[in-house]
């Protein structure tokens, strides 16, 4: 069992060693020719007019929030889904109340209109 | 409604302010620049001249002509030409955007190429050319920048890399 | 209450979907387009001046280049103002083949318009390049007429420059009966696809009143339910003989602007076909002089182009240039109503309705 | 001939053998993950190749083109040249950017997209490791990809990018829920969490045929969670220019695009997994080297079906995506969720045959898709209903 | 160290270099992605030159970049007006190296039939073009013929000669 983890620990490292070795490659053979406009940033070949990082919509964040509930809703679901079959009626009723409550929360978040982007 | 129709009823509401009609492939009125927002508002109100088909001006020497085209968008055909001349250094026609939507870029169209302000145009801007140029190039004494002021121009492009 | 603030962004001059050199500054709250102006003049070549320093034929070169897709019916438009002005007349062969060609470009520009409406809706090209192709086989019967495929130069006044070679009509009912298939074929791609009808339908209607007060024309225009046609309404050439019909939608959006062009595409085809079959033969061209001098006097023509009224003002001196040469440029006009349309919209609505639209920058900076 | 059959399992076991000859077994053990772990990489690299240049072939043919033909044979050498290109190509980077965010994004964007191939069987025993959350380990990991796109599209300092970083966050924020959960009825129906034995569970029966709505669910919020047309809302070149990555150029480009292949290639390879049968397929056990084939084909034609879509839909606007995810695609997956596990159960109950509740199940499956297309269509055209008028009628002067 | 070795020393270097050389030139070469840049009436045919006729994507150019940070070919196709040449400029500056330009059309090459008050008298004047195609406009092939032999120019180019590697 630890060996299986040891293997994803070892595939972790080569994954991030990977592309930083892709960038060191890349770095020596690389021309780098600064100019004051080239590090300026892109916009259709204009100069940029104002900020970027502004505040942004709210709406952005309720999104994340709606998500946040259901993400953490899936975990919970996973472990009831492996040993369904193992436990009785009860779980499946129960089951059906939790999702119930979160359909009835998709719900109110739909009518309150969180889903709506702007 | 026939052209001398039309005509007879501007001379009978608004004495005064045709100018001349003279001879020409299309029927032109003449109208004084004063009275062009009223005669073009009672044209397009009253006869049904709802079309406002194009908005141009023509350098004359001392003085500018603007040249109007109405119509109407059924199937009755024609249109009737609208000038109005106006002095070269004043140079300012009321403008027909508060009426007709449409003139709006063919107003600063004429403001940016031929130098004649629109009084009352919401946003009267160079359209064509950047803020900032110089002369109107559509005038007949518009001397282009070329050949000699070119390399001018081009090392103020360089400098100008951001532009406004 | 928390604070957003918007932001200014530009979208042009080099963006993949405004149609050449256009330049759009948004104000946006999060997606939400507040405001929009349009800023043109990126390719203001100044024809209308240079027009003033050449002779009236030497002209018509420049006409091909306002619009680039339709340069066949921007020469029509120049022509017959000419001929209005000098009081010339035209063959009658001359005439059909006007016809013929101004119509293929009709085809010519709905297709490239629709080509590149799928294109801003993000298809990825596909629909764009089946456009094209079949825009090739009609740039080669304009090839094969004047030896160009976009810039024709083509009319001359007082009838055209050549006379069509043997082999035109032949390939070119193949080419109207080929079409006829194939925009059977694009609708059954387009027309019914549950996406697009998403992207386009109720996006950017414009009313008709709005649209008569802004002069649109055009099939624009004939969306918002405005049956005007310059060649019904003023037929100019023959266009009185032939039977055609107009379309118009009462709906005003992206999808009926969309449908519209489909609609004109077959009807220009219609109208070729019996153009092809009543061809007349003798000559093409009147005996104009060599140098042309205009009497006295100014001239306004106008023809329907693809993109709508497309008219030249012109001015004589009596010389052999124009005195005035103006251009009232459809697009343009059209255009006068971008920012009622988009504002409330989100960026891939605007795209939507600038493709539906259908500009090009050539004819709008001149 | 045995050898032959199971040839790359046999030949991994060989050089495990012929190493723990000489060298300690920790070590052997060591270089043997090493190795795998290489090998895995490799795999993945040359499969981004090869899917770039489908891509283009397949896009070009639908468009009536031939595609690359110049660099190589065929063009087949096509995406190295790109990808040298690439590595000798100069990084910019605007001077206002958020440096480490902008320059760590591709980074993390590759390492994310990578890390899932840990645990995915390619073959009949060709799996890195088969661990016993191997879904719930590859929808995190998967997820991940958000951050790095969230990243590219604040650390740029531009404003497309940042419209485009906003807009992938929440419509893969919005695809993950319904994706989760398309892969919940899976995993309750086999009653396990690895990949290895989800595949052995579908020994007989491949998932699709008892959840073809499961299947489709999670081919859309697939094809969302890669970003491919129709839902390639955050790079949408015709808007956004080039979305999250338009300020990246060179071999930090390169990654984006890698990471936006894996992913799509990790997406079908998922969909294969637990709905498709994953390698399994006719003859697999007596021949097992077929598997890997057969796991190839599997993915291969999920993925022609993505470059279909791309090649001919328009894209949908973000809004519409996110009802789509939210509205449509969410209750399916919750009521498909409720239903298969009703169904399951009352199957387990009434002790029927295993055939006898997989025909339940599909007929529950079917059931539900008859219900949500009617519920669907009601509604739509109720929403079309106010404005009848519009029925786009032309008419002729 | 005689003459005999150094020459073979030499030559040693040579046959490196040039086996990089022909590695550097062949995958810039094979992958030139241009940057979708349309200007004036030219870019029709070079959207056409992309289209099923003439088919662009042969020579691995179909992936064309909306930015211009991942372009390495920009193909100047129509007239540029003085208005647009500080953004035609800044956009070729912010491409990164290395980079070509093809200028396609007699507008871009010398203004062409323009000669007005606000067209650039070709825009050589203001960034380094590689090849010029001429025509108004160019026909597809004649493109695709401009294509080649920029392909043809960067096979002579030497990763030892090339100038984004020198301090600007």
């Amino acid at each position: 069992m630890l060996s299986n983890y040891a293997f994803i620990g070892l595939f972790a490292i080569v994954a991030v060693i990977f592309p930083f070795a892709g960038f060191a490659v890349s770095y020596l053979v690389r021309p780098k020719r600064p100019d004051p406009v080239k590090e300026d940033v892109y916009e259709c070949g204009l100069k940029t007019i104002g900020e970027t990082w502004v505040q942004f919509k709210v709406q952005y964040y309720l999104y994340a929030l709606i998500f946040v509930i259901f993400d953490v809703m899936s975990v919970f679901l996973f472990p009831w889904a492996v040993a369904y079959h193992a436990l009785g009626l009860y779980a499946l009723v129960e089951m059906f109340f939790f999702l119930g409550i979160l359909a009835g929360g998709l719900i109110y978040a739909w009518r309150k209109g969180a889903l709506r982007w702007v | 409604m026939t052209d001398e129709e039309i005509l007879a009823r501007i001379e009978e509401h608004f004495p005064g302010a045709v100018v001349e009609v003279p001879q020409a492939l299309d029927f032109t009125i003449v109208l004084r620049a004063e009275r062009l927002l009223e005669v073009a508002t009672y044209l397009r109100d009253e006869l049904g001249l709802d079309y406002l088909i194009s908005v141009t001006s023509v350098d004359r020497g001392d003085e500018f002509e603007v040249v109007y085209h109405l119509g109407t968008m059924t199937d009755q055909a024609g249109y009737l030409v609208l000038k109005v001349r106006v002095l070269r250094p004043s140079a300012e026609v009321p403008s027909l955007t508060p009426l007709w939507r449409g003139a709006e870029f063919q107003e600063d169209e004429v403001y940016d190429l031929m130098g004649i302000r629109f009084t009352g145009h919401p946003n009267l801007r160079r359209i064509m050319m950047w803020e900032g140029y110089e002369g109107h190039p559509l005038r007949k004494d518009f001397r282009p920048p070329y050949p000699i002021e070119t390399d001018r121009l081009i090392a103020q492009s360089y400098a100008e890399s951001e532009n406004p | 209450m928390l604070k957003t603030r918007t932001i200014t962004l530009n979208l042009g001059p080099q963006h993949p979907s405004t149609h050449g050199v256009f330049r759009m500054v948004l104000t946006m709250d999060g997606e939400t387009i507040v405001d929009l102006k349009p800023i043109f003049g990126y390719l203001h070549r100044g024809m209308e001046k240079l027009a003033e320093t050449r002779t009236y034929l030497q002209n018509m070169p420049l006409t091909d280049r306002m619009d680039y897709i339709c340069a066949m019916t921007n020469n029509l438009a120049y022509a017959i103002t000419v001929e209005k002005l000098a009081g010339l007349e035209v063959p009658e062969r001359a005439e059909y083949i006007r016809v013929i060609m101004a119509e293929f470009t009709r085809v010519v520009n709905h297709l490239v318009a629709i080509g590149a409406l799928l294109n801003d809706l993000g298809a990825f090209f596909t629909p764009m390049l089946y456009c094209l192709r079949e825009r090739e086989r009609i740039l080669d019967l304009f090839e094969m007429t004047c030896g160009a495929r976009m810039t024709c130069n083509y009319l001359r006044f007082g009838g055209v420059a050549a006379d069509l070679p043997e082999e035109f009509v032949p390939q070119a009912r193949e080419v109207v009966a080929g079409l006829y298939y194939w925009v059977d074929d694009l609708e059954r791609l387009l027309t019914t696809n549950e996406i697009l009808l998403a992207r386009l339908q109720g996006i950017g209607i414009l009313p008709r009143e709005l649209a008569i007060n802004c002069s649109v024309t055009g099939p624009t225009l004939r969306a918002s339910g405005v049956p005007y046609d310059v060649r019904r309404a003023a037929p100019y050439s023959i266009y009185d003989r032939f039977d055609f019909k107009i379309p118009t939608l009462d709906e005003g959006d992206c999808y009926a602007r969309y449908l519209i062009r489909l609609a004109e595409i077959r009807q220009s085809l219609h109208i070729i076909e019996q153009a092809l079959d009543h061809l007349p033969p003798g000559e093409v061209q009147a005996k104009v002089p060599r140098l042309l001098r205009p009497p006295v006097g100014d001239a306004y023509a106008r023809i329907e182009s693809p993109k709508g009224e497309l008219g030249f003002y012109l001015v004589s001196d009596g010389g052999i240039s124009p005195y005035r040469f103006h251009v009232r440029a459809p697009t343009l006009i059209n255009l006068t109503v971008l920012p009622d349309l988009v504002r409330g919209l989100r960026i891939p609505d605007l795209v939507a309705i600038i493709g539906s639209i259908d500009i090009v920058m050539g004819e709008i900076d001149r | 001939m045995a050898f032959v059959s199971d040839l790359f399992v046999n030949s991994w076991n060989w050089i495990a053998v012929q190493l723990a000859r000489f060298l300690p077994p920790w070590a052997a053990e060591l270089v043997m993950m090493f190795a795998g772990v290489v090998v895995l990489i490799a795999f993945l690299l040359f499969m981004v190749m090869l899917l770039t240049l489908l891509e283009r072939k397949v896009v070009a043919r639908i468009a009536d083109r031939i595609g690359p033909n110049r660099v190589g044979p065929f063009g087949i050498l096509q995406p190295l040249a790109d990808t040298l290109k690439l590595i000798i190509k100069e990084n910019t980077e605007p001077a206002q950017a958020d440096h480490w965010v902008f320059r760590l994004a591709p980074a993390v964007a590759v390492t994310a997209a990578l890390m899932p191939y840990a645990v995915i069987p390619l073959g009949r025993g060709m799996v890195g490791t088969d661990i016993n959350v191997g879904v719930l380990y590859v929808v995190s990991i998967s997820s991940l990809t958000v951050i790095a796109i969230l990243m590219a599209g604040w650390g740029g300092c531009n404003k497309y990018s940042l419209l485009g970083g906003m807009r992938a966050v929440a419509q893969m924020f919005s695809f993950e829920v319904p994706l989760a959960l398309c892969l919940a009825s899976v995993v309750l129906l086999t009653g396990s969490l690895s990949l290895v034995s989800i595949t052995e569970a579908q020994r007989e029966l491949w998932l699709v045929l008892v959840q073809p709505v499961g299947f489709l669910l999670y081919l859309l919020c697939g094809i969302a969670e890669a970003n491919r047309s129709p839902f390639d809302i955050p790079e949408a070149e015709s808007e956004l220019v080039a979305g999250y990555h338009t300020e990246y150029s060179g071999v930090r480009f390169a990654f984006f695009f890698m990471a936006e292949y894996i992913n799509m290639f990790t997406v079908s390879a998922m969909a294969t997994i637990m709905f498709l049968g994953g390698w399994r397929g006719p003859f697999v056990d007596q021949l097992p080297v077929l598997s890997v084939v057969y796991f190839l084909l599997k993915v291969h034609f999920l993925v022609f079906l993505m470059f279909w879509f791309r090649a001919t839909f328009p894209r949908l606007r973000i809004d519409q995506l996110l009802s789509l995810s939210w509205k449509v695609l969410l209750p399916i997956a919750l009521a498909n969720l409720m239903l298969t596990a009703l169904a399951d159960k009352v199957a387990h109950r009434a002790g029927l045959s295993r055939m006898a509740s997989a025909g339940l199940l599909l007929g529950s499956n079917l059931v539900l898709a008859g219900v949500a297309i009617a519920t669907l269509y009601l509604v739509y055209e109720r929403r079309r209903a106010p404005s009848l008028s519009r029925r786009y009628e032309i008419h002729w002067h | 160290m005689t003459d005999d070795e150094r020459i073979a020393e030499e030559l040693k270097r040579n046959i490196f270099l040039t086996t990089v050389d022909r590695i550097y030139d062949w995958c810039r070469r094979g992958s030139m992605w241009p940057i979708s840049f349309g200007l004036a009436c030219c870019a029709f045919e070079m959207i056409c030159a992309a289209a099923a006729r003439f088919d662009l994507a042969r020579f691995g150019m179909e992936a064309v970049r909306a930015t211009p940070r991942q372009a390495d070919l920009m193909i100047v196709a129509g007239t540029v007006t003085h208005k647009m040449a500080p953004q035609v400029l800044r956009l070729y500056r912010q491409m990164a190296e290395p980079k070509y330009v093809i200028a396609m059309g007699a507008c871009a090459i010398s203004g062409g039939t323009f000669r007005s008050y606000s067209v650039l008298q070709g825009v050589d004047k203001i960034i380094p073009v590689d090849v010029y195609v001429p025509g108004c406009p160019p026909r597809p092939e004649a493109l695709l013929h401009g294509i080649i032999k920029l392909q043809e120019k960067i096979e002579r180019q030497s990763v030892r000669t090339v100038p984004w590697y020198r301090k600007a």
